[in-house]
């Protein structure tokens, strides 16, 4: 058992240094690009055109195939990055690092993509542009944690010193958002009763759940598309003194 | 066809709520693809002009 | 002679309520804050009385967070100047007792004077009389869990501008500040609240072990 | 006589330089160990990683026991005193020295014994109250509270007059006589000891 895990650590290691990172990115990248974009644009053509409307809403439910997915993609972002923390904080490894801070604005961009379009359907079902509804508020404060992160490691100079400083502050955030979440949800219920949700109120019917799925999908690839790219970028702007980085550019050129 | 496709543009009145929300998707995703990028291209360049 | 952990916790429990009170400070300066800050809610918005008390749970807790936040930006940066934190690193003595000490003494020196002026706002704000052991059972729970996250906040920014660590602490003050104001409303409504305060009660005995080894290892990482 | 430490294969980079690599020495009792080099060289960072304080260095520390084993944590006695004093501004000269004695229970005597020996006499006086000499007067004395294994001092003789810097050297010669080692680190050699290392990576 010990032997299989260290198995697994050496080559999770191994993997991440920023060389050997860099070459086999470089390889899947192209494919990477290819089936998420194509997943992601068939996912939301299907929900924006093909699936059926809505008979309490209207077409005004279509929004669910954009924020339902980033809202989701947001929460789980976040616990990736605690992943990458307890991974950073406990074995050193350099690489999760890096994906923990490149992990960061792209989950702040899905969760602002959240907040922006629940706060869209808003106006039409609830006729205002923002409503303290359960989910939006703490989608805003997950909102706040993740800009809180940008902040503090872009405050830090030494990137090493910041990623574990951010890491602490996402091994925080992971036991404390559960906690959010439901002390939020509690409260909207304390306040006012709560008359309509924006998630359950469509009935969804298969051939609404379907695109749905797909949508899911194509996010997720998306997320796995941007991470990849962004690591790519922080890991040669940390490393750019070193020889091997000079050397893969001069490969990409020939 | 052209009544088709304005239908679908206008979606009974709220097309422009989706539409907007289809934007936004489209710009922030867009910015998180055009930020790396960028900063690979400004090293490359720096490693291009340092060979040279 | 050996020394054990509790003789360990007492004696910085000692030396910094030491220091504390001789600069008047320290303690006096977040009451005053905080009696600043309540005051204004009735200037700004109105001084109806039916008005100021369904608000008053809310100010407290605000202002009670945001003193107790701003105190505890320097709990280790004056330690960590001098160069007494290292000592306390180096020695063989478990470093999470030290944070623990620090957090505890500052509770006592800020948190203690606020939850007595929490009383006096709690007149001026036209609070009734039943609310008031609810007030203070949560003031005391949540400004000590407070006080644990503000230190994470002042070990990560050490050195650094006051308002970062406010940014990283204050979204997860959120579920104290709800459950905070849940207890004094429902008091209010002569409601049951024991519920807000049995889970904040579950947050500071979480937080106390948790968020004392974080702040060791936030602590660390400015020696690099 | 065995070395109390033993450094071997120590190296440490941070960011892109290498701050210090493939260092190698020994710790005799009784002997010193001056570490040279520019500001920013990594002299305090080599303390630090010697003491355990961060843990950014590859290689082996090994520390002497009472039973004369080597082992890989810090066994033997150490003293600590940074670029800081270690004196808290708001406690007295007897109070600070108090404090630093305290997982040792030194007698009073022994406080006012060893502020004597430095020179100082008002032991009531506040460390706020006094000048950055008797300050470092103070930190002197806390060496002489007990005899430590290994003292692990940065930066001793900076902005000291003839005086002081005169006490020290007495100071670490009474100690090295009952066997403690002192590890110090400097800007340019010291009259205490020929056995120096130097660090001077290119920054």
């Amino acid at each position: 058992m010990n032997k299989i895990w260290n198995y697994i650590k050496n080559w999770f290691i191994e993997m991440g240094s920023p060389p050997l990172f860099f070459k086999w990115s470089s390889k899947i990248l192209p494919w990477l690009l290819f089936i998420s974009i194509s997943v992601f644009i068939v996912g939301l053509l299907w929900g924006l055109f093909y699936s059926p409307t809505d008979y309490k809403q209207g077409d005004v439910y279509r929004i669910i195939y954009i924020h339902v997915p980033s809202a989701i993609l947001g929460q789980s972002i976040f616990m990736f990055m605690a992943i990458c923390g307890f991974i950073t904080m406990v074995w050193r490894v350099k690489i999760s690092g890096m994906l923990l801070k490149s992990a960061a604005p792209i989950g702040a961009s899905f969760t602002l993509i959240a907040l922006l379009t629940g706060s869209i359907w808003g106006k039409p079902t609830w006729g205002t542009w923002w409503v303290w509804d359960a989910r939006l508020t703490s989608t805003l404060i997950l909102f706040f944690i993740y800009a809180a992160i940008i902040g503090l490691h872009s405050s830090i100079d030494d990137k090493t010193k910041a990623d574990r400083a951010i890491s602490i502050v996402s091994l925080v955030g992971i036991a404390i958002i559960p906690i959010i979440k439901k002390s939020v949800d509690w409260w909207q219920t304390l306040h006012q009763p709560s008359t309509f949700s924006l998630t359950s109120a469509p009935s969804m019917t298969p051939d609404m759940y379907q695109p749905l799925l797909l949508c899911f999908l194509g996010f997720y690839l998306i997320f796995a598309l941007l991470l990849t790219m962004n690591l790519r970028a922080e890991v040669v702007v940390r490393e750019k003194n070193r020889s091997w980085v000079s050397k893969q550019f001069l490969d990409l050129e020939r | 066809m052209i009544e088709q496709i304005s239908a679908i543009i206008n979606m009974d009145g709220n097309g422009l709520y989706v539409w907007s929300c289809l934007f936004i998707l489209f710009f922030i995703i867009g910015i998180n693809f055009y930020l790396p990028n960028r900063k690979l291209k400004k090293i490359y360049k720096e490693n291009k002009a340092k060979g040279q | 002679m050996k020394s054990n952990i509790y003789n360990w916790f007492f004696l910085i429990l000692r030396r910094d309520l030491l220091m504390a009170s001789r600069r008047s400070a320290t303690y006096i300066t977040p009451l005053i804050f905080f009696l600043i800050v309540i005051s204004f809610f009735p200037i700004a918005l109105s001084p109806d009385q039916d008005f100021l008390r369904s608000l008053a749970p809310g100010v407290i807790w605000i202002a009670a967070l945001l003193s107790s936040l701003l105190a505890i930006e320097t709990i280790f940066s004056e330690d960590f100047r001098d160069g007494t934190l290292d000592e306390f690193f180096i020695s063989n003595d478990p470093s999470f007792v030290l944070v623990f000490a620090k957090v505890l003494c500052h509770w006592l020196v800020t948190g203690f004077p606020i939850l007595l002026a929490s009383i006096i706002s709690s007149l001026i704000l036209y609070l009734p009389v039943s609310s008031l052991f609810p007030m203070i059972c949560s003031l005391i729970l949540g400004t000590f869990f407070m006080s644990l996250l503000g230190a994470i906040g002042a070990a990560l920014s050490l050195g650094k501008s006051a308002i970062l660590s406010a940014i990283i602490v204050l979204p997860f003050s959120i579920p104290t500040l709800l459950m905070g104001t849940a207890a004094v409303s429902s008091a209010i409504d002569y409601q049951d609240y024991s519920g807000f305060l049995l889970i904040m009660g579950a947050m500071l005995a979480i937080g106390v072990p948790g968020l004392c080894l974080l702040t060791v290892e936030a602590i660390l990482l400015n020696y690099e | 006589m065995l070395p109390k430490l033993k450094v071997s294969n120590l190296s440490c980079s941070r960011a892109d330089n290498q701050l210090f690599d493939d260092l190698n020495f020994e710790v005799h009792p009784g002997q010193n160990i001056e570490i040279i080099g520019s500001n920013g060289s990594g002299k305090t960072t080599l303390l630090r990683i010697l003491l355990g304080l961060i843990d950014i260095g590859d290689g082996d520390m090994e520390w002497l026991d009472n039973e004369n084993n080597y082992n890989n944590f810090r066994s033997v006695d150490c003293f600590y005193q940074g670029h800081s004093l270690g004196i808290k501004n708001l406690l007295s000269a007897q109070e600070n020295l108090r404090l630093s004695s305290y997982s040792f229970g030194v007698s009073e005597e022994k406080i006012l014994s060893s502020l004597n020996r430095v020179g100082i006499n008002n032991h009531s006086l506040f460390a706020s109250e006094m000048s950055v000499g008797q300050k470092k007067r103070i930190s002197i004395a806390r060496w002489l509270l007990k005899d430590f294994g290994i003292y692990f001092v940065d930066e001793p003789f900076s902005a000291l007059d003839d005086q002081a810097s005169n006490l020290i050297v007495e100071i670490i010669e009474e100690l090295n006589a009952k066997g403690s080692s002192f590890v110090i680190t400097g800007h340019r050699p010291s009259e205490i000891t020929s056995n120096q290392i130097t660090l001077d990576h290119e920054v």
